[in-house]
């Protein structure tokens, strides 16, 4: 019975393997610099403490919306991961179009120089 | 344990009524929008409840493209408000008002 | 677990896919290609254009559903397929020089309406309640973005987000219709199975269906800028390009009152005697407000919306009437307004001039003896909105006119007569003003270019044509309203 | 169709080459008057020629020839468009395209050297197509079509002077009142088309005088259908557009105002007249209107100083006189001869009588046909001779046209079982009379001092401004005139072979001497009591209504018609609804805003919401709405 979540097991293994072993190389192999703004919580350019009410910079707000918009098309792809094998070869073929619009998106924010941050 | 449907309907009528008050009192434009956006999600309420009341499959579909439709109206408002603000420094929607009788 | 993947014709969608497939070409074009190399796309969605009207003509005469019931593939659906695919061309047609003025001859431009025209073509073949909001909010998410799209402009940027809040406002409240009616008829989301499931069902759930009909006609009549919900109108055709001003006032209308009919035709049988009479009030009432707050108006953009309010008042009236020639007349006489409307919004685009620099209607003053072809052609087309024979919007009023007595509905056609009477003042005020006062400066030479032109020759003769020889447009009307049977 | 009909193609003709002055001046050669004038006057002649010989070879016509194309509008409705030349038609065609024709001619003296003379010519040639159009048409809704273009092209006319306010406010109030009553003729149109399922003229009238119209859809119908025609034809109570339009170019108001453009409403009851007289009730509807219209006007005419204003209120009270012969008629069986003998003698004589005025206000540059006479009108010696003419056949005196008409229509209220209307009749014919001599009289025996003494005498001296027009009248001008005098001395002496070419044969009945003294004698009276009022030695110069002041100045005040339109229009037109709307727009809105900001700013969210901007009202309103409807929707019925 419990054999049956053995494959979950075995992912979860995976998976917290293979963080470990790149967070260790990258503790190894990369580069160290600190900066102040580097050394800060959550590495986002925010002063953790001070007044709540600050104002954003507006390219959060830009970068915020592309990511609601990328983020949330993610939606369409759960259903289908979970009827992925009755879909078929039909269903992959749908979800390959609905994924190359999504990046017909990606490349025409990309290539308008959307992503950039200055 | 089965919800009843009039619990999903009352909450979701509830939800879309305070959207609604939100839209009409509220100053700030971002505000209106999420506003709009509880809207949406309480009609989303009322798709679930219903869908899951008759055990048919197709109000949780409309659910995923009234989410989708959200997301996407809201990144334009979004837009919209950042061009305005780069304008005119405001995000008050009683600012609007170049375009008059 | 198996599922059945349902058969399905793609060619029954052509239309659809030709001018998806061309925008997203334009979008990766628009990207890819270095500046300075652009200008073919509006020759591109032309050529879309073309082939998407090419394709519907060869499934003119289909009838039936695909996908699974989710598309009607009807002579009703393709009528408006053609018509906004009218309206787009026209406006195609009077955007590129406009667009150069603004230095905003822009790839997304093109894209995005090739993407609002798919999704009015959806509304208006849509079987299904979610392929009906997707439609529509294909149609408005990218009409928002194209009434902001002079982003420098402070007006373009107010109409649009106004636009925006009120119209996702409006869908809002559609939504919930929706879902009224799915939980009133049991689960279903089919329009063209609504009527049945309401009346299986009626005892129990008719507040909920009855609220549903209240929200869905809220929603509606926020698209088709009908009293009193048309507060956005002036505002938005005020503050979007003139264009866009053009292809709202066309596009949107057809495709919203596409859907308004087939829903409130195939759908509420049961509840026929409620819906005319709210229909009636707001009829009156949208066409009395359109045509008196008209007379008011100094700029000429706010003057064509509140024409447009009226006119969306008159298609109501065939709407109410309910009845074949109803049905008839709101086609025919959409045909007509896009020709005529889109006209008079590429006559006003050469007007204005240098970025819209002169959009007062005193600006007109003199035009008949500068420019006499010029002002002859927004005679015309200010005749045709003011119903005047032999125009076609003469005979777009006398079928609704008619519909309108022929069902029953006496005084509504006397009220609409009577505006149609009062319209006609503020619409010949700019011919009079064109022919019989001397302009008050010189303004400018105006620039004609061939894209314009073209559209107003087109608009012009199509508009005569049309109100000449309406008996060939009216049967294919007749052949498209025969899916109603209850009519 | 192996060869085409001769006349289709002329009718046709006709049409296309109006049209195509019209666009070709407007378009291309507004600028050149020379060449205008030339390519309009040249299609007025093709007109003119067309229309006689069509008239010519068609004379001994049997049936009524018919040349239409259906115009399918759809299943059900099917529009008949085309000509229809019968009798009625071909008479009208030729009055038409003559009277059209001696105006363009007549105006190349009166508008030489307006500025805008090329576009003059265009505005003629739109109003002689949609005219000759209206005229031949088949269809009731191609008639109508022609109708709205006669109530343009008369609007573009009649506001020509546009840089004169009251030139293009008259053309404005031509245009909104007669649409006024074209919005009933519209409805009677579709009424009958959707309950009878045709416009075609012919099948119209056969089917009434088949009796295959129940009454309950026949009044109301031809009810409505009259409230065009009282539009068009200045009927009471929207009369008050025809004076006021005397704003624009006499010869215009000789050309729309006489002959034609309010012609055109007689003309359909007319065309409609075995429709018409299948319902007794709409002919005693329009009998009354009539009469009230003709007392009216007359009475009025009584009273005005401006030449043109008295020939405008005659014009309106001889077409309330044919509307009485034709009711009158068709209340008793009659025939619709003696309305549209009348018809075509006014035409004549009034087209005269105006160009005429024209002539003298060219010359006097006034309009007050006192002044004229202080100046010296009687000097003008053609202009004089025939306004003359024209005056007695007015006035129906022997051996003028207008003697044999009136006589025709007095006939035909003699007939008539309640002798009130005869009475009312031979009243108007009385005051007909009178205040066409009060004109005539004033022109013939001046008085310089009753005019304001000195000024008088100082443009006696001084009224050639050195311009050479002073020593005569323009041949152009001039000839129109003595061809209409002579139209007007002929055409009493054609009653019967115009009768038998209308009718298809001679009615001929025995003199009527108790009428025929009553009539002569009420025209004799008028102009003896003008003659004691302005011709005589001895005379007051002032009319004889002066006695009783109160009426004098009701008359003054045009029975007060013209106060209560303004008054209906200011209070409900504009006050309830325009202004209404447009205060809501300007005011209500950013005012009710201003003064909440302004007001208490700490009386709290309640006001501070109200304050959020139009935006939000408008949500608010939507919602508000939207409750409504619910509410309705769950607890109506």
């Amino acid at each position: 019975m419990l054999t049956n979540y053995l494959p979950v097991l075995l992912y979860m293994l995976i998976a917290i393997g293979l963080v470990g072993v790149i967070v260790l190389l990258s503790e190894f192999l990369g580069k160290k610099t600190h900066t102040y703004q580097k050394d800060l919580p959550y590495e986002c350019g925010m002063d953790p403490i001070g007044d709540a009410r600050h104002r954003y910079a507006v390219r959060f707000y830009v970068i915020a919306m592309f990511f609601i918009v990328f983020d949330i098309e993610a939606i369409f792809l759960y259903p289908w991961g979970v009827i992925f094998k009755p879909l078929g070869w039909f269903g992959l073929v749908e979800m390959a179009i609905f994924i190359f619009i999504l990046v017909v998106g990606l490349v025409y924010v990309w290539g308008k120089g959307a992503l950039e941050w200055e | 344990m089965v919800v009843p449907l009039h619990y999903y309907l009352g909450l979701s009528v509830a939800l879309f009524a305070l959207g609604v008050v939100g839209v009409l009192i509220r100053r700030n434009i971002l505000v209106i929008l999420m506003c709009i956006e509880m809207m949406l999600n309480a009609v989303n309420l009322a798709f679930i409840g219903f869908a899951d009341a008759f055990k048919a499959v197709d109000g949780q579909t409309f659910v995923f493209f009234v989410m989708t439709v959200a997301a996407a109206e809201v990144a334009v408002g979004l837009a919209l408000v950042v061009a305005i603000f780069r304008h005119r420094a405001t995000v008050y929607a009683d600012d609007l008002n170049i375009l008059k009788w | 677990m198996t599922i059945a993947i349902p058969t399905f014709n793609l060619s029954s969608i052509g239309p659809w896919l030709t001018l998806t497939v061309a925008a997203i070409l334009i979008l990766l074009l628009d990207a890819l290609s270095p500046k300075g190399r652009k200008a073919y796309f509006p020759q591109l969605s032309l050529i879309a254009l073309a082939v998407a009207a090419l394709q519907t003509w060869w499934l003119w005469g289909q009838s039936g559903t695909d996908f699974a019931r989710m598309v009607f593939l009807d002579n009703f659906a393709f009528y408006f397929y053609l018509i906004v695919i009218l309206g787009t061309t026209l406006t195609v047609l009077i955007s590129r020089h406009y667009l150069e003025e603004w230095g905003k001859n822009l790839g997304e431009y093109y894209a995005l309406l090739l993407f609002a025209t798919v999704g009015m073509m959806l509304m208006a073949a849509s079987n299904h309640l979610i392929m009906l909001f997707l439609g529509l909010e294909i149609m408005s998410i990218a009409i928002y973005v194209l009434a902001g799209l002079f982003r420098e402009d402070a007006r373009s940027n107010e109409a649009a987000l106004k636009y925006l809040v009120l119209g996702a406002f409006s869908s809002a409240f559609l939504l919930f219709g929706m879902a009224f009616l799915y939980g009133a008829t049991g689960g279903n989301l089919f329009i063209g199975e609504l009527a049945g499931k309401i009346k299986e069902a009626l005892p129990l759930t008719k507040p909920l269906t009855l609220l549903g009909l209240a929200l869905l006609l809220v929603g509606f009549g926020f698209k088709v800028a009908s009293v009193p919900f048309h507060m956005w109108t002036p505002d938005v055709y005020e503050g979007a390009p003139t264009s866009i001003t053009a292809f709202m006032s066309v596009g949107v209308k057809a495709a919203a009152f596409a859907a308004f009919a087939r829903i409130m035709f195939a759908a509420f049988p049961a509840f026929v005697l409620e819906w005319h009479m709210l229909l009636w009030v707001l009829a009156v009432a949208t066409m009395t407000i359109g045509n008196v707050v008209a007379i008011a108006q100094t700029n000429i953009k706010r003057m064509l919306a509140y024409s447009s309010i009226a006119h969306a008042g008159y298609l109501l009236v065939a709407l109410v009437a309910a009845n074949q020639l109803g049905a008839v007349s709101i086609i025919y006489y959409l045909l007509a307004y896009t020709l005529m409307n889109v006209g008079a919004f590429g006559v006003v685009i050469l007007v204005g001039r240098k970025k819209d620099s002169y959009l007062n209607i005193y600006d007109y003053a003199g035009l008949g003896f500068q420019h006499p072809v010029l002002a002859a052609a927004m005679s015309v087309f200010m005749f045709a909105l003011a119903g005047i024979p032999p125009t076609a919007g003469f005979v777009g009023k006398f079928y609704i006119f008619s519909a309108a007595v022929q069902a029953g509905y006496i005084w509504l056609a006397i009220i609409g007569v009577m505006n149609s009477l009062v319209s006609v003042f503020y619409y010949l005020r700019i011919t009079v003003l064109m022919y019989m006062r001397p302009a008050e400066a010189d303004l400018g030479p105006i620039a004609f270019t061939p894209g314009l032109v073209a559209a107003l020759i087109i608009t012009c003769a199509g508009t005569i044509l049309v109100g000449v020889f309406p008996g060939w447009f009216y049967d294919l009307a007749v052949a498209s309203v025969k899916i109603f049977p209850a009519l | 169709m192996g060869s085409v009909n001769p006349f289709f193609l002329g009718c046709t003709l006709s049409l296309v080459l109006s049209l195509s002055a019209f666009g070709l001046i407007m378009i291309f050669t507004w600028r050149r008057p020379k060449l205008s004038l030339a390519i309009s006057l040249t299609v007025s002649t093709i007109c003119l020629i067309i229309a006689w010989l069509t008239f010519i070879k068609l004379s001994a016509l049997k049936e009524p020839l018919i040349l239409s194309v259906d115009w399918m509008m759809s299943d059900q409705i099917r529009v008949p468009f085309g000509f229809l030349l019968d009798p009625t038609s071909l008479l009208m065609f030729v009055i038409v395209a003559t009277i059209s024709w001696l105006i363009q001619l007549y105006s190349i003296g009166y508008m030489a050297g307006d500025s805008g003379f090329g576009r003059y010519y265009a505005f003629l040639s739109l109003f002689a197509l949609s005219m000759l159009g209206l005229v031949i048409s088949s269809g009731l809704l191609q008639l109508y079509i022609c109708w709205e273009l006669v109530g343009l092209s008369s609007y573009l006319l009649i506001g020509f002077w546009y840089e004169k306010f009251s030139a293009s406010e008259a053309g404005k109030k031509a245009f909104v009142v007669t649409r006024f009553g074209d919005i009933g003729f519209f409805m009677g149109l579709a009424f009958l088309v959707l309950n009878f399922g045709t416009l075609d003229i012919h099948s119209i009238n056969s089917a009434a005088m088949s009796k295959a119209f129940p009454a309950w859809l026949l009044t109301p119908a031809a009810l409505l259908i009259f409230c065009g025609i009282m539009g068009k034809s200045a009927q009471f109570p929207i009369h008050v557009w025809l004076p006021d339009a005397m704003e624009g170019p006499t010869p215009v108001s000789a050309l729309l105002h006489s002959a034609t453009m309010v012609a055109a409403g007689m003309y359909l009851l007319t065309r409609l007249f075995p429709f018409f007289s299948c319902s007794p009730t709409a002919m005693t509807v329009i009998l009354t209107i009539c009469t009230i219209t003709l007392l009216l006007s007359s009475t009025i005419g009584m009273v005005a100083t401006d030449i043109k204003q008295v020939w405008a209120y005659s014009t309106i009270s001889q077409l309330g006189f044919m509307g009485m012969g034709l009711a009158a008629a068709g209340l008793t069986g009659g025939y619709l001869f003696a309305g549209f003998y009348h018809l075509t003698t006014h035409a004549g004589f009034k087209a005269l009588l105006f160009l005429c005025a024209g002539v003298f206000i060219h010359h006097f540059h006034t309009n007050d046909f006192f002044v004229m006479s202080a100046k010296g009108g009687r000097r003008l010696l053609i202009p004089m001779v025939t306004v003359t003419i024209g005056a007695l056949a007015l006035a129906g005196i022997f051996p003028f046209s207008g003697f044999f008409s009136k006589e025709a229509i007095l006939a035909e209220l003699w007939n008539l079982p309640n002798k009130m209307w005869l009475g009312l009749g031979l009243l108007g014919a009385f005051l007909t009379a009178y205040y066409t001599f009060r004109v005539i009289f004033v022109l013939l025996f001046p008085r310089p001092q009753a005019v304001g003494g000195g000024h008088g005498v100082e443009e006696e001296h001084g009224h050639g401004h050195g311009q050479e027009e002073e020593h005569g009248v323009p041949w152009v001008m001039a000839v129109p005139l003595i061809i209409l005098a002579g139209f007007t001395c002929v055409l009493g002496f054609l009653q019967a072979p115009i009768q038998k070419f209308l009718l298809g044969e001679v009615h001929h009945h025995a003199p009527n001497y108790v009428l025929l003294v009553s009539a002569v004698g009420c025209a004799l009276g008028g102009i003896g009591m003008a003659w004691l009022d302005w011709g005589a030695k001895g005379a007051k110069w002032e009319g004889f209504i002066r006695k009783v002041p109160v009426v004098e100045n009701f008359f003054i005040q045009k029975w007060y018609m013209d106060h209560f339109w303004r008054w209906f229009l200011n209070t409900v037109i504009y006050g309830l609804f325009s202004r209404t709307f447009t205060y809501n727009d300007r005011r209500v809105v950013d005012g009710g805003v201003d003064a909440v900001a302004f007001g208490t700013i700490g009386s709290g969210r309640l006001l501070s919401f109200i304050q959020t901007a139009f935006l939000q009202l408008n949500l608010l309103f939507m919602v508000l709405v939207l409750g409504g409807i619910g509410i309705y929707l769950l607890m109506g019925r």
